[in-house]
């Protein structure tokens, strides 16, 4: 299918780190009601060295909903926290070789997803953050 | 197993289309405007294939306008009729929420000029009332859109009664058939419709071809302005192929038109219990009054256009109402009229057959549709909920 | 000896459009709006014939709208100029007297709508100066619309001044070039054009098909409103097959365009030399700025109809901007405003080559030719006064 | 060739009665300049009988103009002029086996020609005719 790169649709068609994880440190759930794309991420924490030892997501979305959250997941896993909050959309597009136009704000969800899961971490342990960190405005929107 | 189960968003070429065209490529290429022979000869052709359109809608040959497509006959028929009511001071139109955007942005469109439009409400059924329509006309309404088949759901409109009401009410009576033409039974005269939008491609006709009936005494605007092509009702050279093909897609659609339904209405009953039978799953429409090829049900919990992608990789081209399969945010238009709530008419998954499609297909379709359905479930973070 | 010499009407399908549209018709016969496969591969062909059009024009895909033909084009090129012009409260237009009537009927329309039109006068020899435009332009003017080649006498206009003259005025400019296209070279950066129409049949691509150049930033407003189809610009299932022809033929009339002039253009002098040795006969246009295939003459003495009548009894398809040709009681409002009184104008006749005319063809046009003229000449009461 | 009926067609690649009487008896003009087209008429009659012997025609014109008047001549020929007078415009397109709509008013032209035929017999012979002969308002316009 030309819509998509090859990348995105191995991505889609073979989804890492699909699933839930019951013991999650931090789990984020973000999404559009209006174009109906939701994502959920749960990470588990190494509280000593803050490194994000797993990950896992659950997506209810489109095409490219399910190929960045699998890619998002890819790259943050093993990364410490400090490294996966710089995760961008942009990052996650170019790794999986672009995505249409239309379609580059399903990519949005995932950093998002990132971001919800880490703040959940650090509002259970008590961790402050800045407001960089806080639930974006348009985050309902994601990007339209 | 290759399977195109998306005819309404358009079909595969017939032999028979194709064979009409054929000639008309390299041999009868004149311009039907032309004095000389080759001109005369696509004049003749042109005025053969107006007269098959004619026959199959029981209207009379002047009656047929050629159009670019279905759009366009339906932006034609709109903006004559409202032309027509603004001359005796008649602004108001009625249409219902579910037609196709041909219809529905040029009402917009409309309303940016100053008309005034009610779109009626879809009941759960998918079936618009004539009694809906009587109530919705006023004394300043000078015309009533509504489509013959919904293109998402197929669903039937009594389209008789409501072309009752509308002579009745002495108010021009306009209906987008291009998801019924070639399908179901269209007589004009029966059914007193003054204005009817067909496709070609939607009956295994070419692509760019549509017709616009105006019933005798319906003054059509020109939209495309030019030479006096069309009796002077649209400018532009003809596509003499294009419409000769259209022409013998119909003629054969209509001729077969019986056989067809009695083929598709098991195939499409067949899926519809299949696809039902999966749990919370609903269908889309009502059972019966439905075009004989159209399937359209909602899986809960499920998101379209993934749905869409992973049955193309089991090689099954279908189609979905989903937001996400296309540029707007919206998910269809028609599924949210019916009552559906967004995340359900996101799930949706359109299936529509043609005499094309054989048993075995359904089968296959069948077999590897609730594998998918409960794969992109457990994926769902809304559906472990 | 069939001859077909009427290739300004229309042209004969090239085998290259031919095999370009075979495979859209059975095979890839999806439609580009649909995400499975079958679509998306027919998204694929739209996207390259875009770019096809975008190269040879040296525009970019974006500023491509494939539309149903050359009127298509014309219409929604003026239109949309015209509602970017009311935007900043300008309403005037400066055209000329011989453009097509897909552009006259187009500008009376807007007069209609309180717009205000200037028509430029045609000079003796068929092409229109830039510095006419320039003497039209008023702070109230948004666009100028001059043909690009005459589609009659084929003269070809300065389009690069007048661009120039447009671009300095801040004025958007639109060229008809349906005739010249796929004729003579054509670049919109060099000739500083913002709107461009053409029609793929004048170029040996298939009928029902035309594109709408538009520079980027030119808005352009729907015509036929519907789908999210060319950007949004123009409702309606696209004819894939026709546009994989028109982007074919295109392609190929532009890579062969240096020789088929070579070629046409001694063909179209020996046919003038001819017929202006045939006393009392006119050429119409200037000799040598006209497209390589047209010759227009008229005869003094003669009536067009009755002369076309008999060249097609001889296997001759060909023109004449004869009132009698047409509907309309009026002669060719081309060579009118070319000077032309009626009844000279009546006499005219219009013969359009194409690459595929062959040198005998000429030897016997140029043998049939003289006798007709004496014949019907003989026959007039005006010419024996 | 379609448009025109294969009766019309005979007419007007072989048209009856083509040229001039030097010596006519009577001779009418008429036409329109805007579409342009001209038919003259030249009838010699039998002063004793006011049957037209001989008639013949020149036309500037289109194809249907030239096969109306070659189908009037032949319909006047050796009849009195009375008969000839009643000659419609509808009998010679009955008789070419019609005309397509637009043409209709070509046939005016030829039945025009034989009433200003008949009318310049009567004027050089000052034979006194109604107000029924007089040449009509509209016939510039033949029929438009
Ligand atoms: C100069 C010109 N403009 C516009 C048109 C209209 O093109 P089409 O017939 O493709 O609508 C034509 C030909 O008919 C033409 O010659
Ligand atoms: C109900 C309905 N109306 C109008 C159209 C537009 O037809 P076309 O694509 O031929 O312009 C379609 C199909 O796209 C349709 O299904
Ligand atoms: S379309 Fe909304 S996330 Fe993809
Ligand atoms: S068109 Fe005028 S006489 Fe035939």
């Amino acid at each position: 299918m030309a819509l998509y790169s090859e990348k995105v649709m191995d991505h889609f068609q073979h989804p890492r780190n699909v699933g839930k994880l019951p013991d999650a440190d931090g789990v984020g759930e973000v999404g559009n009601a209006k174009c109906g794309d939701i994502m959920r991420m749960y990470i588990q924490v190494d509280p000593e060295t803050q490194v994000i030892t797993d990950v896992k997501f659950n997506t209810f979305g489109c095409g490219s909903a399910i190929a960045t959250s699998s890619m998002a997941t890819e790259l943050i896993k093993g990364k410490p926290i400090a490294e996966a909050l710089k995760l961008t959309n942009r990052a996650v597009v170019e790794a999986l070789d672009g995505l249409p136009t239309h379609k580059i704000h399903c990519s949005v969800l995932a950093e998002e997803a990132v971001r919800a899961a880490v703040r959940d971490y650090y509002d259970r342990n008590h961790i402050p953050y800045g407001p960089e960190l806080a639930p974006r405005e348009d985050a309902e929107d994601h990007g339209h | 197993m290759k399977i195109y189960a998306d005819n309404a968003a358009t079909t595969r070429l017939s032999d028979t289309a194709l064979a009409a065209m054929t000639p008309c490529f390299q041999e009868i290429y004149g311009n039907p405007s032309s004095l000389h022979t080759p001109g005369q000869l696509a004049a003749e052709k042109l005025a053969a294939a107006r007269e098959v359109f004619a026959r199959n809608l029981h209207a009379d040959p002047r009656e047929i306008t050629f159009t670019s497509g279905g759009s366009e006959a339906d932006n034609q028929a709109l903006r004559s009729a409202a032309a027509l009511g603004a001359k005796r001071g008649k602004r108001h139109i009625v249409s219902t929420k579910f037609e196709h955007h041909a219809v529905l942005h040029t009402l917009q469109a409309l309303e940016r000029e100053g008309y005034e439009v009610t779109l009626l409400d879809i009941p759960p059924d998918g079936v618009v009332t004539a009694e809906q329509v009587r109530s919705a006309i006023r004394p300043d309404t000078c015309l009533v859109s509504v489509m013959f088949a919904n293109n998402e759901i197929g669903t039937i409109q009594p389209i008789a009664e409501i072309g009752a009401v509308c002579r009745q009410a002495g108010v021009l009576f306009h209906t987008d058939a291009v998801q019924a033409a070639g399908h179901v039974p269209i007589d004009v005269e029966a059914l007193q419709v003054d204005l009817l939008s067909l496709s070609a491609h939607k009956f295994h006709g070419p692509k760019g071809v549509g017709v616009l009936y105006a019933r005798r005494g319906v003054a059509l605007t020109p939209l495309i302005h030019g030479g006096a092509q069309e009796r002077g009702k649209r400018g532009g050279t003809e596509d003499i192929p294009g419409i000769c093909g259209a022409a013998a897609a119909f003629d054969e659609a209509c001729a077969n038109m019986a056989r067809n339904a009695d083929c598709l209405t098991p195939l499409r009953d067949r899926l519809i219990a299949g696809l039902t039978a999966i749990p919370h799953t609903v269908l889309n429409g009502d059972a019966a009054r439905r075009l004989p090829g159209n399937v359209n049900v909602c899986f809960e919990g499920i998101e379209g256009e993934s749905l869409l992608l992973l049955l193309d990789e089991k090689g099954i081209a279908a189609s979905s109402g989903s937001a996400c399969t296309s540029g707007s945010l919206d998910p269809s238009h028609v599924l949210l009229a019916l009552g559906r709530p967004h995340e359900v008419a996101h799930g949706s998954l359109r299936l529509t057959l043609s005499e094309e499609n054989r048993p075995e297909e359904i089968d296959y379709i069948l077999e590897v549709l609730p594998g998918i359905v409960s794969y992109l479930r457990d994926m769902s973070p809304v559906w472990d909920e």
